[in-house]
């Protein structure tokens, strides 16, 4: 299999955690689902920033400021174009995923759901887009509503179909890429259902972004979500994207500094969005951070980054089949980037040290997707996910160490 | 590359058979949500002093392993001495060292990393909970 | 005047940002009350981060992220002894003091009070402690009281006291230090005399902690917030405060992943705080940075910062009372590391425009305080406030470019 | 440590004494609510053509020589055209090089800097939000 990228060294190379000669050397790190490594672009940007132009941003006449400012703008442009957005003033910097539909859930659904409404999502969701929803239930009356897992680990069209019917589901809000099994949902058929349905749509790239391009209106959807940290950049930064006229309509979310027009004891004034919901210094730096992420992304290439990512979901479904005992969750018609399984007679907690020792990082537990893990009748999994640095090697070491680990678990005979 | 966490010994305790008590004094459950682990604990009680102890697991080894070990120990103490020990226990655990102490005194060979610590603590919890649930019951 | 630091150069050799081989050789920063520049430390402890230990947090098995979560448990602890709390329980991480002061305002304020329950601010506050409890005041009918500015600049203490009379007043909170003038209030006799009242005490720290040490419990608050930024640290990182009784009383603010027990559809569990308040994956590498901060800080230790500012303010003082036309406001009895000021006949974003041209980096503005700038009759001033990097030469500096736009400004006599 | 921006030109310009017209077809009043800055202007107008120009600015000198550049400019011009003008005056600025076109003509020697580009552009803003006001009048 041929994974050469052309002009230049294979990226692994780009990523000092992996530095043959540094503390982690042979590190297998199939975990980039739960947070991808850094490249050395995304580092330096960071530091470079805030070695040679720090200042804080919006309200400094000075060029430090200003050229800050011109920086973290810049990579609000620089995201519309990496989601195809409308314009800059529909991309909102926020914490991560958790906090965009954190924002979506207060800002737009505190005004615009009432008693009786719904809210739809499916079983595959993170618990990021479970448990707010389940608080505006608790809080407005409003029902959430689940479409089911399809028997072959995608979503259940039917049901997805049937619960719109009424007409009350005034939000459709569903993950692009289940994480918890790497079930790729068709995302684009999905909004066009709710939209025709009269749902607004929001959907959660957090699992997609690294993976795929995504162009938000050609989706249709009116928000998506997304964590820089698992875009090979900075944590504490993550982007909200939601459609302008959506945007207007919604109330800010965290109130005080940057985000005001003009502030009175009796009567405070709001500025449009993005600022509206961009309160008190932001995290300058994680955007600086951000942008050189998507430069970085944008240097390999979508034709790379697929055609790479293709390649390893191939070798590696074919290495783990040949595991016996080992049993990998459906992912639906397509799987990207992630393959979570069981191993019988072995815990995944115990897997997942086991696997440690073999200097393989994979993650144990429920994914954060308690709910689907449920569904599979399961409370845990191994789950393996992939980066732009993997190579099929990785691969080998992982079945290697499983196989150690089954045979620790399997009862001696004397 | 060490398994040593994973001795002979641990894997063999992770393997035993435990069971449930027919007529329990007190009974405790305790999950790990983040896992989905859980323990049954059950104690048969005389004049402040456990006769009997009987349980059961759906967890990891370390988790099957620390219950196994608490099954064996509890017999003959006295619910009086319990707590301080699950402290004692509780403490070195976290400290990473190993010297589990008395109740779980077999895990003492190999420091619990952190991340797993939850799963050895999971059977101590339940005993915990069965003690606070019988000084319940008692003050009634 | 001495301002030797024994047995180490200055700490301005600390910070490349101000390296004289540099794109900012020359640069006069006087804007750190808006941010603080960065130390080397702080930016390698971010970028070995990276190169070295990332991994997510709280969920991994492996060693690489049990590594990166001991570090960021490790600063949790590490902020609770920098602010003598009583447990690391107390301490959230969140984005910054803005995102603090709304966590009070929604987890506690929105459970804890009710229409005709008043929160008693001061006129010295930042808007980041005005807007959130103007939309708690809209939402639930409480009252928003206003501790009036006294004629000195500082607290008006009677109107404070009479506005605590009638016990309505559940949540006194108000700012160590005001951003805008840079006037210290006298937090642990207003905080003594509100919880005699009755009421819970919140403090806004941002202008305190790189300036004097705090201890919680001295002070006997309830709340105490503050942003990294402002102490050396990195952007999008905070710390709230919360006393641990008070912490249990309160809801969840945003929800989603690594702050709950057990999710389903119908029903979900919260984790104990401070987990409770952290939702989904945090600023890990901001996290470290600040802990780097908080470090630094110590190796150089109070009894030297607060006796360089001290230094620094007389020499300042002095040097700013000899600019005719120059007016400061004033601070009441106590002023710490700001300086607000407006020059007779220029317009303060002019002055900061030719300062900028003379690199002399002010803020000119608001300062996100426009009640108070109203109560002086004005709508803009121009701040110099102080970092522990700054030099006497510095207010020469400033002196010097203030003059040079007087007489720009001044009619040519022909 | 050029002090370009405020050539003497400007500098004459902001001190240029400006008056209010006693009796506007239209007023209108913008401020910048950041710095507190505000700007008030007047138009007379006849037949679609600005006929007299008065106002008054509390800012900063980039502000003020911005409305007298204005009030010179403006008598004359046809309604019409104006619109097209503020769009082009508005780019010009936001690209930081010079060129403010028609109506500013007189600061096209200096790029704005960007923290400053909004003290420009209330006059222009003023005058935008006249134009709107007399759209509205007239269709009602
Ligand atoms: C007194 C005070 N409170 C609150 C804030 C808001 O801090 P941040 O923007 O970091 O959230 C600031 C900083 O501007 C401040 O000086
Ligand atoms: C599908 C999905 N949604 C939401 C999240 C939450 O992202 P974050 O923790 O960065 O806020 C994650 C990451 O774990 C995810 O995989």
């Amino acid at each position: 299999m041929s994974l050469v990228l052309h002009n230049r060294p294979h990226p692994k190379a780009d990523f000092p955690i992996f530095d043959p000669a540094g503390p982690n050397a042979g590190l297998t790190y199939l975990d980039s689902g739960a947070s991808a490594q850094k490249p050395t672009q995304v580092i330096e940007a960071v530091s470079r920033f805030y070695a040679t132009g720090y200042a804080n941003i919006h309200r400094g006449v000075y060029k430090l400021s200003a050229t800050a400012t011109d920086a973290y703008e810049g990579v609000r442009a620089q995201v519309a174009t990496f989601l195809n957005a409308a314009s800059e003033q529909e991309i909102i910097f926020v914490r991560g995923a958790t906090e965009g539909l954190n924002l979506i859930a207060h800002s737009w659904g505190q005004t615009h759901l009432q008693a009786g409404d719904a809210v739809l999502i499916t079983a595959l969701e993170h618990h990021a887009n479970i448990v707010p929803w389940q608080i505006l239930r608790d809080q407005k009356g409003i029902e959430l509503r689940v479409a089911a897992l399809a028997e072959d680990g995608g979503v259940d069209r039917a049901d997805f179909t049937a619960k719109l019917a009424d007409g009350k589901v005034k939000l459709a809000t569903f993950t692009h890429i289940a994480n918890a099994t790497g079930a790729v949902l068709p995302v684009a058929e999905l909004t066009a259902e709710a939209k025709a349905a009269g749902a607004l749509v929001a959907i959660d790239g957090c699992q997609a972004v690294a993976h795929r391009p995504v162009d938000v209106q050609a989706l249709g959807c009116d928000f998506y979500v997304f964590s820089a940290h698992k875009l090979y950049g900075p944590t504490g930064i993550g982007i909200l994207y939601g459609r302008l006229a959506v945007l207007e309509t919604m109330q800010p979310y965290q109130t005080g500094g940057d985000m005001v027009a003009t502030v009175r004891f009796d009567k405070t004034e709001f500025l449009d969005p993005p600022q509206r919901f961009e309160a008190g210094t932001p995290d300058i730096a994680g955007v600086i951070g951000l942008g050189a992420a998507i430069d970085y992304v944008g240097s390999l290439g979508w034709p790379w980054i697929e055609a790479h990512e293709k390649a390893l979901l191939a070798y590696g479904e074919a290495v783990l089949a040949k595991v016996p005992g080992l049993t990998l969750l459906p992912a639906g018609p397509h799987r990207s980037g992630i393959f979570s399984f069981t191993v019988d007679g072995v815990h995944p907690h115990d897997l997942g040290t086991i696997l440690d020792h073999h200097n393989v990082a994979i993650r144990a537990g429920s994914h954060c997707a308690q709910p689907l893990l449920n569904e599979f009748g399961l409370t845990a999994t191994v789950r393996a996910s992939l980066g732009l640095y993997n190579e099929p090697e990785d691969f080998d070491r992982l079945a290697e160490a499983v196989r150690a680990a089954q045979r620790m678990f399997t009862p001696k005979r004397a | 590359m060490s398994e040593a966490l994973y001795s002979d010994k641990i894997l063999a305790l992770a393997a035993r058979k435990v069971a449930r008590l027919p007529k329990p004094d007190v009974t405790a459950v305790r999950n790990n949500p983040l896992c989905g682990d859980r323990v049954t604990l059950d104690l048969a009680i005389a004049e402040g002093i456990v006769t009997a102890a009987g349980g059961e697991a759906r967890g990891c080894a370390l988790c099957c392993a620390g219950l196994a070990v608490l099954l064996d120990d509890l017999p003959g103490q006295t619910l009086e001495s319990l707590p301080a020990q699950i402290e004692t226990a509780r403490r070195s655990i976290a400290m990473g060292v190993s010297g589990l102490a008395v109740v779980l005194s077999v895990l003492q060979e190999r420091p619990i990393p952190r991340p797993r610590q939850k799963c050895v603590l999971l059977p101590l919890e339940a005993l915990q909970e069965a003690l606070s649930s019988l000084s319940t019951n008692t003050h009634e």
